[in-house]
């Protein structure tokens, strides 16, 4: 149910940009407001729409590049890959869907973990791909998950993660779904030894994903306009059998109805992460 | 009562037994002996339809409308029974009921989905799928039952949490994830029955057990067939695939290591008898609940938990 | 703001009952379908009308009979009073209040409090009565209650306690206040023992006792039909300027939204709290 | 700025004087002397006027429409302030903000009731008047301030808590109380300041502290005069009779052992300065956690706390 929605999605408001038909692709038009932007500047300006303030999806190298100390980030546990255990059959099989997704991606799977530096804080990171699957959660994700947050339950540093996904990977059937439970048990590990936990909210964050460690944040930011769900809008559309109102779970509507903390431009993003580290950390702090 | 599809031939062999007995009351024929052949075929034909069902037709049977329902269970297996009402902020929702028991020594807090066996009931209990208010009140239940170091039972059988705009706008997904977070702490032992549908994260949403029992038609899946098919095969009549390629049976759940057991139901399902089905599940409960009065120190049903769902998963290093 | 209520309300609201003109007194007139019942077919029903079954007031007394086993009640703290020392003063002084109150009730203040046991378990109990100054809570009801419930502290056995109040006792200004800190503070240590606390909302329950101790049981009842809340309805009223609906705050409508565990029967009331009490009581309970 | 009755013949005064100078520039005219003496003599009617003001009186000037609000005292007093939104689990209220600080070395979890100063900001604010969710997104950031051992201070300043439809419904007296409960037992140390109005369960939501102190003109009171006299008197006029008799005041406060002391605000009132006021707060608040820091033994916030409570009341025994 919950992860309904982002396949069906993906063609119909994915912000897959429009690559306009210039040499060299220099131009790209914005998914939202159609301006028509010089690809160099809107990489400059950490994939924003300097006209709407549209946020790009991004890869995690690029979450690294932007938020993080220079050339701080150590990679961990990369070498997980996914098995077609239950050799899954529909349209196409699991496995070749792998192939296919590790080739686009250049990962295994569809997050990023390791370690980095915040304005020379340590901190241990998480970041997740929607290109990969569409961010869905399988074993590996849910392993890397784990892993990451049981570093932070021994090197006591914060543990930060962006989530970006369609939630729980069917194709892994009922394991998928345990990954919910799995991730969620080892927050509740770092959660006993006072160890903050800051969850990132990125575009989009729904169904299993965002029922485990997304929403589990001690403190939860999310980027402007990100769609953040249980259900999908489709399965609610289907349910109540009508349109939904514009905004209906993107950010700024979860912050006011109290699910997230803050809503951050990208640009801030380093800046009030590292602030918030340096207050919640229970590793003394100079301000 | 509703007749599933693949019932039809035992129906019809059983309706024809029925006018055998008629006939052979009203015409003084005496007709036992192609009776008791007839009954023989019957039972025959049951076991063979029964131990052969596609896992679409399993489903099926897990969401009868006459299967057994968590207050009914409540009732059949303790002793006493009272349901505690309410999450201390919003509402009390019908869609997941709550209720301290005893059963011979035991004390227990039982929480489970709550589906209805008509229309009316089923509108009055959304049809078993909760609201975030019905994990809330879960937890609260689980928190008072960890306070007074009583074992936790959970029925669960609920297609999912509801996908509606007000359950979005109170959180349904930072009510399930608190739950399993909150769930995994438990300083008491946390016994799990999927008595019919374990929809996705709104059946685990109350399912982060020490143990966890799959009644013997019921079901456990990260999404229904029907919702796979229409996102896989862009078609939900294509769910009987979908079905099968989740592995959603008491089976492939106990084969893939997350259920420890399955609980024999009465032949054609639970909805043929509630007692007996009560009676096999409270076997299970005393036979746990002996053994949990065991462990002295409370930390170890934390860490078996733990350590349980911690090794779930399949990849390669 | 929350006590605004039941000063007003006694008059037009209240369920004294209204005593029919016959010699002898022994019959009455129910509050809410005025049928004619003879008080002591009344008495047995434990003042409950068999025609509609309202829920007339009850005093502390009539409370225990019910209730508890026979004569096992043992009263504290019966000789702390109450003292004017504000030198309050409105249209009558506060120390002329209190003795009338006195006079009236027999008691010293709004709460009896004491030992009992129910079903031959050892509770430890708490009874406001509404007939004292509205069952308003100045400094020797928020004493007593906090006593009681550190008794509970001390000897581990469950805390059961009736609440009947229209809130904090305004004649003893910002120190009635501090009671509902003083009660709650108490309910902290006994929560931290695992000791089990029953609250049973009967009418009416507001303002600030509503806002302390009732409402924090780890079982909350209420009676059929009592009124139970933070903000009086005269004042709420008030503050929208339209009639409020039916039911709107009584027992029925907060257990529908969530706030109370129970509506339980008056008749019903020994049974159902000695079973919650064997149940949640750490003391080894034979069932 | 709107001037309140008794401050109108200082106005009146500072009125004479501003003429006097604009004659003295304008004609060549020598009047310093004049007025000097005049600004001599309306200081002393200010200090006057101020030093007998009655309760109902610093009532009014606790509710000026121009006094500091939390929002703005945050951002004067500490170095950095961080809001910090939502009870996670209905709404983010408005009457009730909170965010993460830092004051030197000290870092600082704040919570306090947010007014308006217009009529748009104060409905959106709700006149400082908070909804169940607010009191429940006070207590959420307790508890993370708890955990990361954080200091918290907190300001108080409301009619009281929202007495509505969808507040009852939400439970209003259930969030109050749990917050009067949970708030005893927090493992850091609480400062709270009466900064304007403390509005009764509103005002003690937030305010179960280890110190508490009030501005010079805060008041504190468990019912509003206004609201105390149409009770009491049956008359809302008489509020300056039950103002006085209810003991609501700075000083009252103080005498009767409630608050921990006073916190001196600008001559005329908070609203002529908002950065001494807050730097007066900050005074404070440095004082007190420098203090509060060389306690080792977390337990000892809950005793203290415990204790202070404990000990209000006044009855013969
Ligand atoms: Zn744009
Ligand atoms: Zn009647």
């Amino acid at each position: 149910m919950s992860i309904l929605d982002w396949f069906s999605q993906k063609d119909k408001s994915s912000v897959v940009t429009e690559k306009l038909n210039i040499p060299g692709n220099l131009w790209i038009k914005c998914t939202k407001c159609a301006e028509v932007l010089f690809l160099k500047d809107l990489d400059l300006n950490h994939k924003v729409c300097p006209n709407c303030q549209f946020h790009f999806r991004i890869t995690p190298e690029e979450r690294l590049k932007y938020i993080f100390d220079f050339d701080s980030f150590q990679e961990m546990d990369a070498h997980l890959k996914p098995i077609d255990f239950l050799k899954f059959e529909d349209t196409e099989k699991y496995v070749d869907r792998i192939k296919k997704a590790q080739a686009k991606t250049q990962k295994n799977d569809a997050v990023v973990t390791g370690t980095a530096r915040l304005k020379k804080q340590d901190v241990n990171v998480g970041i997740m791909d929607f290109a990969f699957l569409g961010g869905s959660m399988g074993s590996v994700v849910g392993e890397k998950i784990s892993r990451l947050i049981e570093l932070g339950v021994e090197n006591k540093n914060p543990v930060i993660i962006f989530t970006s996904s369609g939630g729980a990977r069917m194709q892994e059937g009922i394991m998928s779904l345990m990954q919910m439970a799995k991730t969620s048990a080892a927050l509740h590990k770092l959660a006993k030894v006072n160890v903050p936990y800051i969850s990132v909210l990125c575009d989009p964050t729904t169904g299993g994903t965002s029922a485990s460690f997304a929403m589990l944040g001690d403190v939860n930011l999310a980027e402007p306009g990100a769609l953040v769900s249980f259900a999908g809008p489709r399965v609610i559309e289907q349910t109540i059998r009508q349109k939904l109102p514009d905004g209906f779970q993107r950010s700024e509507f979860l912050l006011s109805h109290g699910m997230v903390d803050r809503v951050v431009q990208r640009k801030d993003m380093r800046e009030t992460l590292s602030r918030i580290v340096a207050i919640l950390s229970p590793v003394a702090c100079e301000l | 009562m509703k007749k599933l599809d693949f019932e039809k031939p035992i129906v019809e062999l059983y309706d024809k037994i029925s006018q055998l007995k008629e006939l052979s009351k009203e015409g003084g024929m005496s007709l036992e002996d192609d009776i008791a052949k007839i009954e023989k075929r019957a039972e025959l034909l049951k076991k063979d339809i029964y131990s052969q069902l596609s896992p679409l037709q399993v489903m099926q049977i897990s969401r009868h409308p006459n299967r057994p329902d968590t207050l009914s269970l409540c009732q059949l297996i303790f002793d006493h029974f009272m349901e505690l009402h309410g999450d201390r902020a919003f509402k009390d929702d019908p869609a997941i009921v709550g209720g301290i028991a005893t059963l011979k020594k035991h004390r227990v807090m039982v929480i489970g989905h709550q589906k209805g066996h008509d229309t009316k009931e089923n509108i009055y209990r959304n049809f078993g799928m909760p609201n975030p208010e019905g994990y809330r009140k879960a937890l609260r239940l689980m928190k008072m039952a960890e306070k007074f170091s009583i074992p936790i039972v959970t029925f669960i059988d609920t297609p999912g949490a509801f996908p509606g705009i007000e359950a979005e706008e109170r959180g349904q997904a930072e009510a399930i994830a608190r739950n399993l977070r909150e769930m995994t702490g438990l300083t008491v032992p946390v016994v799990s029955f999927v008595i019919g549908e374990g929809g996705s994260g709104g059946a685990l949403g109350i399912g982060v057990s020490n143990k966890l029992y799959m009644l013997e038609y019921g079901v456990y899946s990260v999404i229904s067939p029907e919702g796979c098919a229409s996102i896989l095969f862009r078609d939900a009549k294509e769910s009987e695939r979908a079905a099968k390629s989740l592995k959603i049976t008491a089976k492939d759940i106990v084969d893939l290591g997350i259920a420890d057991g399955i609980v024999k139901e009465p032949v054609g399902g639970a909805h043929y008898s509630w007692q007996d089905t009560a009676d096999a599940i409270k076997k299970v409960i005393q036979k746990d609940l002996n053994a949990y009065k065991k462990t002295t120190d409370s930390e170890l049903f934390v860490e078996e938990r733990y350590q349980k769902f911690r090794q779930m998963g399949i990849f390669s290093e």
